[in-house]
Formats: structure tokens, C-alpha cells, sequence
């Protein structure tokens, strides 16, 4: 029985012969899935510094094929196939940054992020802090996130919450296959650790990509400008926001869409503004809404604009349940309907 | 006496010889011909299930199914040698063993259709529902078998769970917990060679069987695709365990011959000669070589399991087809045993939200 | 060398021999951990099913003694010392609850937390919504938290708010003896987890403890009534709010303290009505800000009691920054004049 | 040949004679007279070092000191086998490391004193500040070791934890990550017999030596308080990791002589019988009689040495209190490396509160 035991990790590559595929170099479109792949793929090219950590991130090029061809581009040694423990992936990437290294570490879905949460809390976010600025851990972690693929437990999780109120993360949500590509880079090049996560459902939506940095990740964008209501959310649910932008604006209500993009820190200033326009706020998220981002948000937003709030703020949010089968999910997202209930609710017509 | 650090053990040759081992053989002499023939019919019937829920799920029907093709040996033989009042601790992929626990078919595919995050009762065939995140569920076993020794009870906890999960915190820590406290608890590890698209390579460089010596566990590497010694392996731990000898480590040495999952590609990871050679060991091809040398083999035999397989699938199919959808509003129930105030607004305003539409007008459908 | 390993699990217990303490049985004056301490010992005279298991809780007692004791009356197998591993401590308390036991976990430290955290958020807080009620988790998690006691890294932590956020979760801090005495029985006894917030810096501060069950541990408490400013606190900070309003009083502004003790859910019925009375809000907790317990709390209180609202809802908390070197924290954590800062804030006096 | 499974490795009995063995002899012949001297004047000031701190404490200037008495050995002999390029990863009691990788006596009470999270900056020792999740740095040393391999230097990381450590899912994933990539990394577990009142045997059913074995990594279990023996086996680990062959792990077995910290108190759960027996091994007797025999102890050599000690508790004590406190506005510092407008704020609103009270109107003081 030969190969009853597989000597060692993965030492024969399959393509790695294959021609190097070059960055990006014009406008090109691609899914959002892709875009991070090609933005990862730049990071690398960008700093020799620069390791991939994950499960099934080498020759699978990932569950979701995130990473693919990159094993075959850079080697074993800078695309790191690990054992099956998050909290390793973590804690190793702890030592990695602490020898000079930008570790950017796959978490395969949201729901396999908590064994590693150790580590992330208790480490990756206090180091600097620790150290009064002597160790730096310019880490990323990828987690793709969020409901709505019919998914089994533990794979349609919004865990954002959980690291905006950690004191040393940065948070970065995106939802289009342009920030997908650009802030990737961002967060690989910031010098904090950065939780990144992904919109999975919408991993599959194509978008042009400009191979530029764009913006700071920090800011928040007005993806659609409007007058009479602010309406904030992030990842996935930018695009339901859209929408329900468009269908209420047949209704003649007006709202201005932001994505957040950044859930830690918010820009405020932008979300700021809006609301002292529009004097109506609403927040979507998948999350549960007890603790979720949409609390800390209203909370914010009615201490700083207290008197430029024509009505209560409105969150529509996933309900204070654990994520449901995927055949009730539908009941738990939010989508067009719900958002524009909200909508409706802000404006004091229910 | 058990020598517990052998290499692989094997009781059924590839060519369907029964290797006699003094040491293993008092733990199988019951299994004379219609014994074996009857694990012959549960892991025909339990491929055939596997069969019909992967068509299943490519049909639309379930949104997700992880097959367990070459690994039928590896769970029947071990379900078999539990009794009723043992309590089973499965991954997701023991749908062979929830079958010989007497799970009904529709509730094996309950979860992967999406309908429910859990298919059956736990209590009712004293087997937990699938666990997904890896490793998690040997915590679980190795505490229900620390309530069982205070209950002084001789029942056993055995959990499932892969080669790959032996790298997770939470599966050594169970060792650790499981040999200090010397609780009645069966560590059975399936190494099917692979965790999704990594080799077991990745997570051991040495046989996944030599670990558990350290914690102070014995443990046994045997031969997964040989339901023979699958079945003595595993009633001796439960009668190390019964006897208040502690814990017992098993590696079944198998084969993952399907995808990881529905979902996965296994062509862009695995070299097809690998499947290739392991399908020369198939579990089923060994014993149905064994039988039609004992002469248990006869053409009604053959037509009577078939029968009973296709009558499983079919049963499956129409369960599984046949499953009426959860109503809207239990997306709120059970996640409390006790009444909550915050979750029962919430589940008030959705109702009325639902009943704001009208029955032409469904709520998901835009507006 | 014959003590180089210690053979077993410790079989010799000292005081095993010793006259068994009887339950309260009349009022009584306690310390807090003493309280505590008294609810374990009868809850596991109530109940065989109850074992506590932790971290050095056997013949030390725990290292705040609040399992003094309870070792020699009930024994190794009820009261467990388990081996140094958090995720193990929970994930075999599952199986416990599994086999119908109700156990009761203690975290040394809030910092410890973390290592369990994948068990308590994706196994202990979703079995029952999992398994649509077949499989209870009744096991209580016995947390020390909160500052102020000049200790090392990891030994202040408010991590309540990750808890909160957690559906299938019932989260408890304490702030007095009797709650602490009666809460811990009554968390023991419900059907759902709970997290049991201890307040580690007033463990030795006493109180009558009288040896009944008390109102039911969802219901939020007015500590003292007041008319113009609702304080809403709980844990530690409840004494520190108790002094704030007394000050305040002395300045003529008349405060309600409230005393929130589940914190999931909140008893928002206790909540709405102080706010619609006073129609100002201060929360103040030791935990981070951002996507700390307040930020939800005034957005729900916005949401439901807007109209009523004279002024913007105000949070008096600990910083975005990990918890403090001992001496820096008092400038991090809300004290008497942060709360009172807080107070002129609301009134409008700054 | 090392033969990595052998009982207690000693080569200092407890009389003082050296123990010859040719398998571990070779990695100390350096070790004549004055070179064991050195080792010993470590010890003395460390030790002298660790009661200061403890008077420190109960003068209440410091908040809690965490004693390694007993522990000097284990601490010395390994640090002192190190290159300044090798890295230390500890957890909150190796002091002794921390004064022989050259830390100022200041940097190492700082973190006690409550004045910073850390004591010093870990690039200008190679050694990290103390860690206090238990067993989290063992990944962190893993991870720096995956560094140096990518960086095809031969440096190499070293972690301490303690025999409670061993039960921490982070340490055995340590063990199988290090054991994967085959990472130039040394797992220094002092078994010191206690984590805090908890005996090893409830972290262990075996040697704690044994468990590394099953992972794949070659261990050693050796007299923690014979620094010969540390000393060799450190050597004998950094030679394997700069050759290429991977982790090792090292068992040295000792005893926490003092309580688990001053805010302990052993009496609670200890028999102490057992210290007792254990003064009989003390590391700094045992290497005092050998010193004696080969004629290195004289009347000025006990005096220069008791005068380093003494002289490193003055430094040691004028230090910590001539600390200054941190600036009040420090608490916002360098919680990211980047401008974060948020904390900004914070930092903005706390710092006109503050300005907000008069010179004798301090915050904090009620008013
Ligand atoms: C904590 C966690 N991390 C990652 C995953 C994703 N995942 C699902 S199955 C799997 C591989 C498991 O391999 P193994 O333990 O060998 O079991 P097998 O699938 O081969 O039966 C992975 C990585 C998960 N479910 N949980
Ligand atoms: C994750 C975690 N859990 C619990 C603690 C509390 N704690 C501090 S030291 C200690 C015992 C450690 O024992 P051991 O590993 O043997 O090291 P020693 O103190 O003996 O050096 C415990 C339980 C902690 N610091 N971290
Ligand atoms: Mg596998
Ligand atoms: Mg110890």
C-alpha cells in the first residue's frame, strides 16, 4: 500500500510550468472573485514579502478559486498550503509579520473564523499596541462572508461586528469587483492588521477593474447620490441598496446610497454629511441586528447629528437568530422589500 | 493481549482472504456467513443511498451531499459493533453510519436540502446530528462520555471525524481531556488521504495513529476498507472503554474515491492513478469476494440486496422530493427554550410585515 | 525522583473530612464571590446534575475563591479541575449538556474567553436552534470581567458586547451580592446558556444577601429613581453610577440609575419608560465604544422613544485602544467624573 | 547518535559529580571551569534578581511578579546556548532568559510595574515580551521559524511555555504546524510540575516528553535543574534546526520552588513535603559543589558574585522605582501604525475633558 501515506506537502505542483500569467495592466473586467485574485497576485509581485496562508489555497487555488494559479506563479513557499486550524493560520502569521513578513491569511468561509479568534483578538490586534509601536503586524485576513448561497451552517456568517468593536483592527468590506481589486492591495500594504471581507455571493458578478489603488481604503463612497434619505450599508447588500434606490425613486422617494466600505473606523464624515442632507437614515446589514455594525452606526450618527434627524434611524437587518437553513434564509436577509420598508418606515409612512 | 501499535491491521485480504490474527480474531468469531453477509447488504444499501443523494443534488434536489463512496467498510463495520445506549459524535460525511443507527432516509438529507440545520432527533437513535466545523464535535463526545462515568453507566461515546480535523486545537485538546479524566470515549479517525484538496501529508508526517500513544491513549491503525477489522477494532475499544479502561484511538486507513463534496473538483488536486489503485481495494469487491467464497453468494442473494438498495434510493428520492418547505415565520423559533422579548418583537413586526403583502404580492419578489 | 509525575488527577483533598457548610438560610451579609460561591453550593444541592468544571476551582477554590470549599462538599466529580484548555472546558460542557447535565463553566479571567470562543458562539449558542429544540444547552458561563484591578494584559477585559451579539446567548453581569447570590441560581436553572458576568473589582465589596431567587434575571432593576437623566449601567460601574448620582444630585440634577443585569436580552420596558420620563440617556460601560453594549442600546432607545428624546443619547465608556497598561487605566476607564462629564453632556450644560 | 527517547537526561547529579555521556558530552566539552563559573554567576544574579522583585512586590512596587525560583537552570543553560540572531518567544516567567538575552533589568519589571504592556523593544534582543494567553506564543515562535526558513538563514526560534501550556489547542497545533513545514523551531517546555494549583498529572497522563513524538518531532527529556544537561540539549536542538531537520522538542523537568505568583498562595493545594524533596535538587547547590570540586569556588569568587547580585537588585530596584508614570494621553497611543479618525476623536474629546479640570482640581478625585 504505497500510498497509504503521502510523504510530505504538496512538492509536485500541478501547472506550475505554465506560462506566468502578467499583472493587470489596463482596464479590464473582471468578477470579484478574480479582481482580488489579480490584486493578490500584484501584492506579490509588489513586495517579496508577501505570503498566502490557508487551507486548499495552493492547487485548488482555493474553494472559491480566490488564489488560483497563484501556487503555480509563486511557489510553495509564499503560497502556503497549511494544516486545518484557523488558529494556527492566525498565530503563525503573528510570527510571520514579526520576522518582516505582510502574511495574508484565508479564513475558507465567515463560520471557521472563531477557532481562530484567539489569536486575532488577544494578538493580532494588540501587538502594536503591546509593543508601544515596536512589532507591526500589517496581516490580512481574507473571509468571505455573508448568506444567501443555500449554504449549510456556519457558511453564511456576518461576523463583522465581532472585529469592528476590537480595538486594533481595521475592517474593510467590498462589494464590487473594482474595491475588490484595490483595497485588497490597501490592506496588504497598511501596516494594521486588516480584516477583509468578501462579498461571496456576489464572488461571481463582473465588474471593470482599473489595475489602480484608488481611493483610501478608509473612505466611505456615495454610490448614488440622493436628497431625501441616507441609506448605509456594505458588501453584498450595496447592490440590493441599489436597487431599492432605483424602485424608490419611482415611488419619488430620493435616497443617497453609501457603501460603507471601511467598517472600522467609518467614515464619518461622509455618513455625516449625508445625514445632515437628508435627515433620514437607514441601515442594512446581514448580521444579527443586537450588536450588529447598525447600532454603533444610529449611535454615532444621533450623538453627532442630533438635531438634523427628522425621524428615529431604521436598521433592516438579519433577525437575532442563528443563521437559518438555507431554505428559510430568504426570511433573514434583508433584501428590496425589506429595505424599502425601512425606507418607508424613515419616512414616517407606516 | 492487544498489541496497540502494530502497523496496519487487516483481517480481509484484497483477494477476500480472512487473515487470522490471534489477537483480533476472539472479537470477530461470531461472524459467521449471514453476519457478514448482513454488512454486505448495509454498505451495498449505504452506496446506493450515496448514489442516489449525489443524483440528487444534481438534479437540484439537495444543495449540497458529501459522498461517502470507498468509506462504507470504515463506518459499518464501526456502527455495527455499538449498542443502543452508546451515543455516536459524527463529522458530516457519517450518513453510513446514521443509516445503521436507524436514521430515516428523508431525515439524512433533511440538512443538505436546506431545510433544517439538524434532520433528526438526536435523542431517539442516540446519534448527534452532523457537525461541520472540524473537530468540533470530539469535545462534544469526550463530555458526553465524562456525564456518562458519573452516571456509572457502561455506555460509550465514539466520534467521527477526518484526517484532516486531527490538526484542529479542539481534537487534541479532547485527547487531553479524554486520557486525563480516562473517559469512556472512541476517537475513530477516518484518514481518507485527504481534506478537501490536501493530502494527509499536510497535516502529519507520521502515521495519524502514532499520536494518540503520547497523550496517553492507545490506539490502533487498521485497515478502513476491511469491515472485518473495522468491526473487532472498534468492539474492542468499546469494551476498553465499558471495562473503565479510557479512551482508545482508531485510525480506519481509507479512501475519499468521490469528490470532497458535491461542490468540489477533485481533478484539479489528485492524481487519477491514486483512484486508480484504491479502487482495487473497494471495501465492497473484498467482502463480496469473502462471501462467494463462503457460498453466501447466490443470484436471489444478489437480486434481494439490490432490491433493498434501489428501494432505499427510492425511498430517499421521495422523501427527500416530498419534504414540505419550513414555514416563514419558524425562522424564529428555537433559538431560545425560554421566552425572549427582543427576538418575539422581532418576530411580531415580521409577521405583520409579511402579512402587509398581499397573497399576489410575495415579499422577495421586489415590488 | 519519585514526584517527577504526578500520577492522577487530584485524589487527596484537602478539607475533604471537613464539617459540611450548610446552604443560607436567613439573611446574610456576604461579599460578593461569597455569594456567588453560596448560589454554586446550592444550586448543586437543588440539582446532581450541576458540576462545575474550570481552571484551578478544585483545592484552590478558583483563584478569586468563589469555588472555595465546594470541592470538598461535592466532590471530584462534580467539581472538576480540568486541564489548561478553554475550547476543551466548553466543548466538553456541550456534551455534558448533551448527557443532561447542567454545567457550569468558569472562565479564569474575561481574557481566557477567547480560546473557547468558537465553542460558546458556534456550538453552545446554536445547538438548540439547531436541533429545533431537541438538545438543550443549559450551561452557564462563569465570567470574571472588568478593570480597575491594576493587573497584566488580558486580565480586564469587558468582552461582554461580543456575547450580546451572539444570538442564542442570555448574557448576566451582576453588581451587587444578592444579584450575584440569586442570578447565579437562576442562570444555572435556565434552560438556555447564559454568560454570567462577574464584577471582579467589587468581589470583596458586601452586601445582605437574602437566600431567594429575586425577580427573574431578564428584568433590569432602578437602582435609584430620578427624574431628569436615565444612567443606564450595569456590572462595576453600577456603584460608580449610584456615586455619580448622588453628586449629582447635590448640583440639582436628579438622576435614575438603572441596573440593566441581562444584557441580552435587554428589559427595553424598564429602559423605555425611564427614558420617556427624563428624556435623556447616558449609558456608560467599561468596554470599548465602538460596538460596545451602549451604541445598541441608544439605538434602540432612539428607535422606539425618539419623540421623547431632549437631546442626543450620550455614552460614557472605555476607549478604542486594548485595555491599558494598570497605570493608565484610569484614563480609560469611565470614573465618577467621566459619568458626571457625561451627564452635563446630556443636560446640555457643555 | 542522539537517541531522542531516553528516561531523564542528567548530567550534574545531585552531588555535583558530572555524569559522562557520550552521547550528550560532546555538545558541553567547551564547558571547562570558568565557563561553568559564568553559568553559575547567571544563576546567582538571576535568582538574586527574582527575590528583589518578589520584596518589590510586597513593597507594593509592583503590582505582581511571577518567581522562577527553581527554574534558574532551565532558563540559563538554554539562553545561554542561544545566538544573538535566534529568537525567544516566552511566556511571563522567563526573566532568567530575559537577563541573559541582555534585557535591562528596568525593561524587565516595567510590564509589572503596570507602566507598559511590554518591557522592551523585542528587535534589540531578539526575544519578544512577555506572553500571557497561555501557549499562544509557541505559534507565534512557529511563525517567525517559517520566516527564517523563507529567508534561508540559519536562525532559530525558540518558545517557552509551561507543562499547563501542553493543554492549549494552540501549542499542539504548534506542534503540527512546526512539524509540517519541518520549521526550525525549539519547543522548551519546563514541566515545572504546576500550573498554578493544578498538578501535571491533570494536564498529562503520560510524560509531557512523549507527546511530541507522535507529531512527528524528535524530544528529549532532561533534568531542568542539571544547566549541563539544558545546555547540551539546547545545543543539540539548535543543530538540528540550523541543519535543516526541523523542530525539536525539550522537556526539562523541574519544580516551581515559589508560588505560581506573588498573588498565590501555594499553601491552598501543595504538600509541602514536596517542596521539601525538591530543595534537595536545587540548581545553583548542585553546580556550587561541582564549581567547589574543580576548585573554581574561593572566598573572592563567592564575594565578586554575591556583589553582582547585589549590584543587579540595587539597579534593578532604583529602576523600578524611578519610573516615570506614562503621559495620560499615552493610552491612545499607537493602537495602529496608521491615522485612525475615530481614536482621533477619542484622543481629542479626552484631552480637552482633561485641560477641562483645574491644577487642583484632578480628575479621578471626585468633585
Ligand atoms: C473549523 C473549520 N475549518 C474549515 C472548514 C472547511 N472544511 C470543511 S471539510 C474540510 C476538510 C476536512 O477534512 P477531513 O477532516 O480529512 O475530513 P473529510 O472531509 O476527509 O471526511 C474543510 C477544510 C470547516 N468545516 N471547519
Ligand atoms: C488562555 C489562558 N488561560 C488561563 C490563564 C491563567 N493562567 C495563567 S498561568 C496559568 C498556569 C500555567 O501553567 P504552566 O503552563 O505550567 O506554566 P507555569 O505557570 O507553571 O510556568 C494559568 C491557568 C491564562 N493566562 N491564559
Ligand atoms: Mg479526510
Ligand atoms: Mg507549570
Amino acid at each position: 500500500m504505497t500510498t497509504l501515506m503521502t510523504p510530505s506537502i504538496v512538492s509536485t505542483v500541478p501547472g506550475l510550468n505554465a506560462p506566468q500569467p502578467s499583472p493587470l495592466s489596463e482596464t479590464t473586467t473582471l468578477t470579484v472573485a478574480k479582481a482580488i485574485n489579480e490584486g493578490l497576485r500584484q501584492a506579490m509581485l509588489d513586495d517579496p514579502k508577501v505570503v498566502l496562508l490557508g487551507e486548499d489555497i495552493g492547487a485548488l487555488g482555493g474553494v472559491f478559486r480566490v488564489t488560483s494559479d497563484l501556487l503555480a506563479q509563486f511557489g510553495a513557499r509564499r503560497v502556503i498550503d497549511t494544516p486545518l486550524a484557523e488558529s494556527a493560520i492566525i498565530g503563525t502569521a503573528v510570527g510571520l509579520a514579526y520576522r518582516g513578513y505582510r502574511p495574508v491569511c484565508e479564513i475558507q468561509f465567515d463560520g471557521f473564523i472563531f477557532p481562530g479568534f484567539d489569536q486575532i483578538v488577544s494578538q493580532v490586534a494588540k501587538f502594536h499596541y503591546r509593543t508601544q509601536g515596536a512589532v507591526r503586524m500589517p496581516i490580512t485576513i481574507r473571509v468571505p462572508f455573508g448568506g444567501g448561497i443555500g449554504a449549510a451552517e456556519h457558511h453564511s456568517e456576518s461576523p463583522e461586528a465581532y472585529f469592528t468593536h476590537t480595538s486594533g483592527l481595521r475592517v474593510i468590506a467590498v462589494s464590487n469587483a473594482q474595491d475588490a481589486y484595490s483595497l485588497i492591495r490597501q490592506a496588504i500594504a497598511s501596516d494594521d492588521p486588516v480584516l477583509y471581507f468578501e462579498p461571496k455571493r456576489r464572488y461571481h458578478v463582473k465588474g471593470e477593474v482599473v489595475p489602480e489603488l484608488g481611493a483610501p481604503m478608509e473612505q466611505a463612497v456615495i454610490v448614488r447620490p440622493g436628497t431625501d434619505v441616507t441609506l448605509l450599508t456594505y458588501g453584498a447588500l450595496v447592490s440590493t441598496a441599489r436597487d431599492a434606490a432605483l424602485a424608490a425613486a419611482d415611488e419619488g422617494v430620493s435616497i443617497e446610497v453609501i457603501d460603507l466600505r471601511s467598517l472600522s473606523p467609518v467614515d464619518y464624515a461622509v455618513v455625516e454629511a449625508s445625514v445632515r442632507k437628508t435627515g433620514r437614515l437607514v441601515v442594512t446589514h446581514e448580521a444579527a441586528q443586537s450588536g450588529g455594525l447598525g447600532g454603533e452606526i444610529i449611535a454615532t450618527v444621533t450623538e453627532r447629528c442630533f438635531s438634523y434627524l427628522e425621524s428615529a434611524p431604521v436598521r433592516v437587518t438579519g433577525f437575532d437568530v442563528p443563521y437559518p437553513p438555507a431554505k428559510l434564509e430568504s426570511h433573514h436577509l434583508p433584501d428590496l422589500d425589506r429595505i424599502l420598508d425601512g425606507v418607508d418606515r424613515v419616512m414616517g409612512r407606516r | 493481549m492487544i498489541d496497540f501499535s502494530p502497523p496496519l491491521v487487516q483481517l480481509l485480504s484484497l483477494d477476500g482472504e480472512r487473515i487470522s490474527r490471534p489477537d483480533f480474531d476472539p472479537w470477530v468469531s461470531d461472524l459467521d456467513g449471514p453476519a457478514l453477509l448482513a454488512l454486505y447488504r448495509d454498505m451495498v444499501v449505504v452506496r446506493r443511498i450515496d448514489t442516489e443523494a449525489t443524483a440528487l443534488q444534481r438534479q437540484g434536489e439537495l444543495g449540497l451531499w458529501p459522498p461517502l463512496l470507498g468509506q462504507e467498510a470504515a463506518q459499518v463495520g464501526s456502527a455495527r459493533a455499538l449498542r443502543n445506549d452508546d451515543f455516536v459524535f459524527p463529522s458530516y460525511r457519517e450518513n453510513a453510519v446514521a443509516y445503521c443507527r436507524g436514521v430515516q432516509l428523508t431525515d439524512i438529507v433533511r440538512v443538505w436540502r436546506g431545510n433544517a440545520q439538524s434532520g433528526w432527533d438526536p435523542y431517539t437513535v442516540n446519534m448527534a446530528t452532523p457537525a461541520i466545523i472540524i473537530g468540533a464535535q470530539t469535545l462534544h463526545a469526550t463530555g458526553w462520555a465524562l456525564g456518562a462515568q458519573r452516571d456509572e453507566v457502561d455506555s460509550v461515546a465514539i466520534t467521527y471525524f477526518g484526517d484532516g480535523a486531527t490538526s484542529e486545537g479542539d481534537v487534541n485538546e479532547a485527547l487531553i481531556f479524554a486520557a486525563s479524566f480516562q473517559a469512556p470515549v472512541i476517537f475513530f479517525c477516518q484518514n481518507n488521504h485527504w481534506a478537501i484538496s490536501e493530502p494527509v501529508g499536510v497535516q502529519a508526517h507520521r502515521n495519524i495513529a502514532d499520536r494518540a500513544p503520547g497523550f496517553g491513549i492507545p490506539s490502533l491503525r487498521i485497515d478502513g476498507n476491511d469491515v472485518i477489522a473495522v468491526l473487532a477494532a472498534t468492539r474492542i475499544a468499546l469494551d476498553r472503554a465499558r471495562a473503565g479502561d479510557g479512551p482508545t484511538f482508531i485510525e480506519a486507513v481509507t479512501y475519499r474515491m468521490g469528490p470532497h463534496t458535491t461542490a468540489d473538483d477533485p481533478t484539479r488536486y489528485r492524481d487519477p492513478a491514486e483512484l486508480a489503485e484504491w479502487k482495487t481495494r473497494d471495501p465492497l469487491v473484498r467482502l463480496h469476494r469473502l462471501l462467494t467464497k463462503l457460498g453466501e453468494i447466490t443470484p436471489e442473494v444478489e437480486a434481494a440486496t439490490q432490491a433493498l438498495a434501489d428501494a432505499a434510493a427510492a425511498e430517499l428520492r421521495a422523501g427527500c422530493i416530498g419534504m414540505p418547505d419550513p414555514e416563514p415565520l419558524s425562522v424564529f423559533d428555537h433559538v431560545y427554550a425560554t421566552p425572549n422579548a427582543t427576538l418575539e418583537r422581532q418576530r411580531t413586526d415580521y409577521a405583520g410585515y409579511l402579512t402587509s403583502f398581499g397573497s399576489s404580492d410575495q415579499p422577495g419578489e421586489g415590488r
